[in-house]
């Protein structure tokens, strides 16, 4: 019973991971239906960001620890969120204005992540980076069911960013003006609207959210290395799908999803089969439903 | 004059789509624009409208004024927040994905005022009574006539004062299309100024002020719908007797 | 010349480094002394450092390119196996002295004459942990975790259980949980494992993981032992576990700390010249390089005819009984596999690995 | 014995009912045409016969065949072809290619026919291509055989339409809304292509449109549906002069 | 006359090449390259068949390499060689250049069985669902390899050296080389022929039009499962054939990173390009082995040449056109399309 709870709550926590990346693939996915392959690695720069944003507050101006984290927070999420906007400067916005085909842009993504990944190993070497800790970590312990407060400010966080893209992408006009680019871009000028700052905008929410993620999964996880995000990416883009992609909701539920599936896996059946059953637990979900949880298959009138 | 064009030449590529065609609009007219499939009307109001790439022609000569100032280079969604002016696509182009209300509350994106947002949508739902019933669905399951209207009582929520119209009768059953044409009427009696295309072209004559007749990218006749109806040639082959 | 079949992008970009460090620092050293000497004659040693990408196709092509096109001597690396492997076909086909610093796979060397290796094999391990843990922790029962994908890790622990249930009978190994080489989260697996109350954890790991395992084992409220291998010997240990690591065991290759002679003089120096302790990567790349070098020695002298000088360094190679290398004393066996002793070291608490226990076999 | 008969069919799009408790029957020979309010659910009854969509209740049954089950291509290769309302040319391929490719129910070869260019592949092949320029010819389409529809004029597109619904050889031609988007010229030239179809292809044809000349010129017999149900049925004459017609679709003309 | 043209220039062309491999006048490191360009032309041509032609967006092709390349593995080291865990060989070491070519189609074919585990969902699917689908498959490959330790697991399965050096003893051929040639131009020949019939057009008018093709009389769910089948079938045999030259496999070697390899030799070439994927495999390759004294740069490098050059064809090398569009008079020679 206490590892079931147990087993839960890795699995929030866990999932809360999956969950912010899945939310930046499925945001600009919802805008551009681009798949943002660059996105997993956009997380591993935001996580070397904020090592390095927290290494500069605390040695050099010699904060501590709590109020290295609060300034980390918003420093991160810009300097990331550069990150992500350059990318779509440099990268993505010519060749939507040359008309490319979405795929050669979803290829350019894929690239770009490779050159992330690789000018930071050339750069910083392969030495792996140990993330200092910023809190004091309490370990809690009530009936069996161990904690921590760092997870559970993990999985607040995730939680609260969603409330806050499900407001922005559902309630607001620019929200629906993101949705309205991923239809049909051409008409969305003839509203007064320009396109390339929404666009601009949604990079924005997008890899600050990885940024976010990057800091929080340094805090949890203080090993960090160039290829720490390619993996991870690759499984959130699979949660936002399964969630449904381009849906807010679908990417949070895909990404906690993921995380209960593969962590319940192993507490359940041997751990060799982690992969081969939550894959497959994704592909009946998938053939129940082809187009993920809240996916709305898109109406072809004819 | 609202908007002039002035020896527009306009390049798809290679295909040079308009030969340099002139006209204008003044304000309160309803102006038509007729001519054969692939005379280049909607070519004509896409180098007005300034889509973005990669939809958009390129203007190689000429230019357009509006309100005596060249529109050429400005941003194409300032053309409707700042300059008032929507376009109504061919094809409609709604976003399906939204809500019929979605959709119009979007059209308002630019526009700060409130209420008068709020008396814009008041007036559209009068229009199109049909759209008030379908406020929450989901807008690609609407009819084709249903989208058509969509697609005006979206633009018109942009606070719109000069509205382009490129087909908005196509796939409309007869009791629409002449719905929809009084209804234009009734807007431009309220001080819309329109500039409309139409396959129809005895309706659209019928409707207007004035009226150009385009022919393979160049300005064929062009007067006012009365001397137009009554010119044989403009008869003979746009009138369809 | 020496080429170096090394992964320096890919998955393990650090292996890659550490080696090409420590062969620099070698080369320097004899190049530095004038050269290599063979049969009385000094050669200027030069050294080809190729990426295998950590990719096995890659390195196949690497190893072509340094035997053919690059007309090496002798070939060094590449280090996992899931490269070796392959990459030891090559040299064996084409009749030129590959040895690889760290597969611990059995293939690598398996029936090739040509292809030797400087690390001990897994199941000499697996019974040091074994035997270890029974007298120091006097365990009875155990968990393991390991890497599903890394034959390294997976080889280990299969051989750790089968000794363990031999020593212990059946169902002493209380789980045996795996995880993937890129995973980040281990708390189910933890917590199964914590829930079964071993005496215990065996962690066969590579030591970026040992660091995330330990911090979540503690974050779980294990607080009993946990013993490693040699894949957890890198300086940047200390240095990703901080003190969650301390007094914990690990069997390995050689302890830095307490180390004498050779070793602490080769420890001292990669340190003072690299700003960090060498690893076992380093330190086996030193061996290996080093075997290969007395292997050119023993061949007498060199004709500067390619094939006829490889062979003589195989049959040097062969021919060398015992090498005292900072790894420890090891000569070789029929196959080209080292018999050489493990040390057991315990991490301080200064962080330092210190020499417990040294096991022969 | 009818050609298509529609029997008590009902279609519902979640709590929407298209089509209700529909029955149309459809004589073989003739031109008949299918009118109705935007939404009233006309091309949803096409997207049914042609095995689009899988009525909730009720049957269709064309040359004797109920089509309960059948996937479109198997309606298809029952004898049924259809336009549709929007262009749905293959854009990328030659016109040529678009009407071998709707020939595919009868191609009579296999995938390895295909790969080791047997002599049935051959065969096939050039049959194929003949009928296809056969079909061109007589449609005065042949000068664009090699072209690609995106690149012809909006009237042709349609014109190629039609030809590659004519390849599948249907009994049933059915046309939605094929003069939407034509200006007068093209609307007479359309009329005159779909009267020389019927007399020289021994093809039923069933139309959807809102053009009232054309419809009014070429059809015999017309159902006017509403709400997806059959208000009013007959003659040009008849339905021209329905009350019912009249106030539901017709419309006042005065602008 | 004209007809046997090509057949002629390529057979001449083995012969060239298994002359100078046996010599040794191309080196084996040459050679190596040489067979991994081939491989990379199998895998990019196929993919380009379910990618480029068909639309979809399949990332897991590495995983049906897998597939082929362990069972073509696992057979050939039953049948030819001895092994701790299928024992003796079952038949004569002479026989192997015989069976060989079948090992490696009946690779092909398990991998399009396994195929069909993408082709499936593909009816209900498209687009980025699928996408998964084809990412999970992959994963779940690599998984199963990974559990089966008769296999070798993570360990990876060796043996396939000795059915090679079996083919060399019996007669004296770079064996190697000459299969990888006939299945490369096999493989692109049956591509080629596929997607010029009519029945083969249904593909990329699923494409363009799924409906239309549906309505119009296309079979959609048998064209796909053929298209899939063929994919994956082909990239089966390309698995089978980097076994056999590697003489071992690993899960490892099959990862995700595989498959976007091969997603951006596609890309690179041109989607529904068939010489497009057949050039930029070629281009990919030795651009890798160009770079490789850049050392780590060298994944900055490829890269960002890749980018740039995308962002002067964002159509990729060839667009959707073939070779003789461009040079007309190749056309002389064999008709591409026809
Ligand atoms: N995106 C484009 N690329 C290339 N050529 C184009 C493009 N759009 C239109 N054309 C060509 O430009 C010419 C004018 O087209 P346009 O769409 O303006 O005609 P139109 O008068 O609106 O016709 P319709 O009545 O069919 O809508 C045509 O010959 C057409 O083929
Ligand atoms: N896929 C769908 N899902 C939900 N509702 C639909 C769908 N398709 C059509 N409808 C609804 O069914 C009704 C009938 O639509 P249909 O397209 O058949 O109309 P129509 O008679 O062809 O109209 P038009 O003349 O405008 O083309 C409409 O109210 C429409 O909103
Ligand atoms: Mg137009
Ligand atoms: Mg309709």
């Amino acid at each position: 019973m206490e590892s079931l709870v147990q087993n839960i709550l890795n699995a929030l926590q866990w999932g809360s991971f999956y969950a912010l990346i899945a939310l930046g693939y499925t945001l600009v996915y919802g805008v551009l239906t681009l798949i943002n392959f660059a996105h997993g690695d956009v997380f591993m720069v935001g996580a070397y960001i904020a090592f390095f944003v927290s290494t500069f507050l605390l040695t050099t101006l010699g904060l501590p620890g709590w109020g290295v984290l609060i300034l980390a927070i918003p420093l991160t999420m810009f300097f990331t969120s550069l990150v992500g906007v350059t990318l779509e400067r440099v990268a993505y916005r010519p060749l939507r204005r040359k008309g490319a085909h979405r795929l050669y842009v979803v290829i350019t993504a894929l690239m770009a992540g490779l050159i992330l990944e690789h000018a930071n190993l050339a750069i910083l070497g392969a030495s792996r980076k140990a993330f200092p800790s910023l809190i004091e970590e309490q370990v809690y312990n009530i009936g069996g069911v161990v904690f921590t407060n760092l997870k559970l400010g993990v999985i607040f966080t995730a939680a609260a960013v969603f409330v806050l893209l499900n407001f922005i992408v559902t309630k607001t006009k620019i929200g629906m003006a993101m949705r309205a680019i991923s239809y049909d871009k051409f008409a969305v000028p003839l509203m007064g609207i320009p396109i390339d700052q929404i666009i601009v905008f949604t990079f924005i929410l997008g890899s600050s959210m990885a940024g976010l993620a990057g800091l929080l999964f340094a805090m949890s996880y203080p090993v960090l290395e160039p290829y720490m995000g390619a993996l991870i990416g690759w499984k959130a883009f699979i949660a936002a799908v399964v969630g449904g992609i381009g849906d807010i909701r679908g990417a949070f539920i895909g990404g906690f999803l993921l995380g209960a599936v593969e962590i319940m896996v192993v507490a359940v059946f041997p751990s060799t089969y982690r992969d081969l059953i939550a894959f497959s637990v994704l592909l009946i979900i998938l053939a129940v439903r082809p187009t993920g949880l809240f996916g709305v298959a898109r109406h072809t009138k004819i | 004059m609202l908007l002039t064009v002035e020896n527009l030449k306009v390049k798809y590529g290679n295909i040079q789509a308009l030969q340099g065609i002139s006209f204008n609009v003044d304000k309160g007219e309803i102006v038509t624009l007729i001519g054969a499939n692939g005379a280049g009307k909607t070519t004509t109001l896409h180098s007005i409208c300034r889509l973005p790439p990669p939809e958009a022609p390129k203007v190689v000569e000429g230019d357009i004024k509006f309100k005596g100032e060249s529109i050429l280079s400005t941003e194409p969604h300032t053309l409707v927040s700042v300059h008032n002016i929507a376009l109504v696509p061919e094809g409609r182009h709604i976003f399906g994905n939204l809500t019929v209300k979605e959709n119009l509350t979007l059209a308002t994106y630019a526009r700060k005022d409130t209420e008068g947002i709020k008396r814009q949508l008041k007036h559209v739902f009068e229009l199109f009574p049909r759209l008030k019933e379908r406020e929450n669905q989901r807008s690609e399951s609407l009819s084709g006539g249903e989208q058509q209207m969509l697609a005006v009582g979206r633009a018109l929520m942009t606070g719109c004062d000069f509205l382009l119209l490129d087909e908005p009768s196509m796939g409309l059953s007869p009791l629409l299309k002449y719905e929809l044409f009084r209804t234009l009427k009734r807007l431009n009696q309220e001080g819309m100024t329109i500039l409309l295309i139409e396959q129809n072209a005895s309706l659209a004559l019928h409707l207007a002020h004035r009226g150009y007749v385009l022919d393979t990218g160049e300005m064929a006749a062009e007067g006012t719908s009365e001397e137009l109806i009554n010119d044989p040639e403009v008869k003979r082959a746009y009138l369809g007797g | 010349k020496i080429g170096f079949n090394i992964p320096m992008t890919g998955d393990i970009p650090k292996v890659g480094e550490s080696s090409k460090l420590s062969a620099e620092m070698l080369k320097e050293d004899i190049n530095g002394a004038g050269g290599l000497e063979v049969g009385g004659k000094k050669y200027m040693l030069e050294f080809i450092y190729e990426d295998n990408e950590a990719k096995a196709e890659s390195a196949v092509t690497t190893a072509l390119k340094l035997i053919e096109k690059d007309e090496v001597l002798a070939m060094i690396g590449p280090n996992s196996s899931k490269q070796a492997v392959p990459a030891g076909q090559v040299a064996d086909d084409n009749e030129t002295v590959m040895i690889s610093p760290w597969s611990t796979n059995p293939d690598t060397t398996l029936d090739r004459p040509w292809v030797f290796r400087a690390a001990f094999l897994d199941p000499f391990q697996g019974p040091v942990a074994v035997d270890f843990a029974a007298k120091r922790f006097s365990a009875k029962t155990a968990a393991v975790l390991y890497d599903l994908s890394n034959d390294y890790s997976k080889g280990l622990a299969e051989i750790f259980k089968a000794d363990f249930e031999g020593k212990f009978g059946e169902g002493s190994v209380k789980a045996f949980e795996s995880h993937g080489t890129k995973d980040q989260d281990f708390s189910a697996q933890l917590t199964t494992i914590i829930n079964a109350k071993p005496d215990f954890i065996f962690l066969p790991d590579n030591y970026n993981q040992v660091a995330l395992i330990v911090k979540q084992a503690n974050q779980l409220g294990w607080s009993g032992p946990i013993m490693g291998a040699d894949a957890w010997g890198s300086s940047e240990l200390m240095e990703l576990c901080g003190d969650l690591c301390k007094g914990y065991y690990f069997s390995t290759h050689y302890a830095a700390k307490g180390a004498k002679g050779a070793t602490k003089e080769f420890i001292d120096r990669y340190t003072a010249k690299y700003g960090e302790v060498p690893d076992d990567v380093a330190a086996l790349t030193w061996d290996a390089t080093r075997i290969v070098l007395k292997g050119i020695q023993q061949a007498g002298e060199l004709t500067g005819k390619l094939s006829k000088d490889r062979e003589a360094i195989r049959d040097g190679l062969s021919s060398i009984t015992k090498f005292d290398g900072i790894t420890g004393s090891m000569s070789f066996d029929e196959q080209g596999d080292p018999v050489k002793c493990a040390v057991v070291v315990k991490i301080t608490d200064e962080g330092e690995f210190e020499f417990t226990e040294s096991v022969c076999p | 014995m009818s050609l298509l008969e529609i029997k008590s069919m009902t279609h519902r799009f979640g709590g929407l009912k298209a089509v209700s408790e529909l029955n149309i029957s459809i004589e073989p020979g003739r031109v008949e045409g299918l009118i109705g309010h935007n939404g009233a659910g006309k091309t949803t009854v096409f997207n049914l016969v042609s095995g689009f969509y899988t009525p909730t209740e009720g049957n269709i049954i064309v040359d004797g065949q109920d089509t309960g089950g059948l996937k479109p291509h198997q309606v298809t290769a029952l004898g049924v072809a259809r336009t549709f309302q929007n262009i749905r040319l293959w854009k990328d391929m030659t016109v040529l290619d678009n009407i071998r490719i709707s020939q595919h129910h009868r191609l009579g070869y296999s995938f390895f026919d295909a790969v080791m260019r047997t002599k049935r592949y051959m065969k096939r092949e050039s049959e194929i291509t003949a009928e296809a320029y056969k079909l061109l010819e007589e449609l005065s389409l042949v000068d664009f055989a090699n072209e690609y529809p995106k690149n012809l004029p909006y009237g042709t597109q349609r014109k190629v339409e039609i030809a590659r619904a004519l390849s599948v050889k249907p009994k049933l031609l059915l046309l939605d809304e094929p003069a939407a988007g034509l200006n007068s010229s093209d609307v007479v030239t359309l009329i005159n292509l779909v009267k020389w179809i019927s007399d020289n292809f021994p093809v039923t044809i069933w139309m959807i449109e809102h053009h009232m000349d054309v419809v009014m010129e070429l059809c015999s017999h017309i159902v006017c549906i509403d709400f997806g149900e059959t208000i009013a049925e007959g003659t040009p004459e008849e339905i021209r002069n329905n009350p019912a017609v009249i106030s539901a679709y017709l419309g006042d003309d005065n602008i | 006359m004209k007809r046997y043209n090509v057949q002629i220039i390529l057979a001449v062309a083995l012969a060239i090449l298994a002359y100078l491999a046996q010599e040794e006048i191309i080196g084996k490191y040459a050679l190596s390259v040489l067979m991994f360009m081939g491989i990379n032309v199998i895998l990019s041509t196929s993919l380009n068949l379910v990618n480029g032609y068909m639309g979809e967006f399949s990332c897991g092709h590495a995983g049906f390499m897998a597939v082929g390349a362990y069972v073509s593995s696992v057979l050939g080291v039953m049948l030819f060689a001895k092994d701790k865990v299928f024992g003796p060989a079952l038949l004569d070491p002479s026989l192997s250049i015989w069976v060989f070519p079948l090992i490696v189609i009946i690779g092909g074919i398990a991998a399009a069985l396994a195929g069909l585990l993408v082709a499936i969902p593909s009816f209900k699917t498209r687009g980025d669902y699928l996408a998964i689908i084809t990412i999970a498959a992959n994963y779940i490959v690599i998984s199963v390899v990974e559990n089966i330790d008769t296999i070798g697991g993570a360990r990876g399965f060796m043996g396939m050296k000795s059915v090679v050096k079996a083919m060399g003893k019996t007669i004296d051929m770079p064996w190697m080389p000459i299969w990888v040639f006939i299945f490369t131009i096999l493989s692109v020949w049956i591509i080629r022929r596929f997607i010029s019939s009519t029945f083969g057009k249904g593909v990329p008018a699923i494409n363009q039009d799924e409906i239309a093709a549906e309505i119009m009389s296309v079979n959609t769910n048998k064209m796909k499962m053929v298209a899939f089948m063929l994919s994956s079938g082909l990239a089966g045999v390309a698995g089978a054939l980097f076994a056999y030259i590697l003489g071992y496999v690993n899960p490892g070697s099959f990862t995700i990173l595989k498959s976007t390899e091969v997603l951006v030799m596609v890309y690179l070439g041109g989607m529904g390009s068939l010489s497009g994927s057949v050039l930029s495999a070629i281009l990919f390759t030795l651009l890798l082995e160009a770079l490789r004294p850049l050392q780590i740069i060298k994944w900055v490098v490829v890269p960002f040449l890749l980018i740039l050059l995308m962002q002067f064809r964002p159509e990729g090398i060839m667009g959707n056109r073939e070779l003789p569009d461009f040079f007309p008079r190749l056309k002389r020679f064999y008709a591409f399309k026809d």
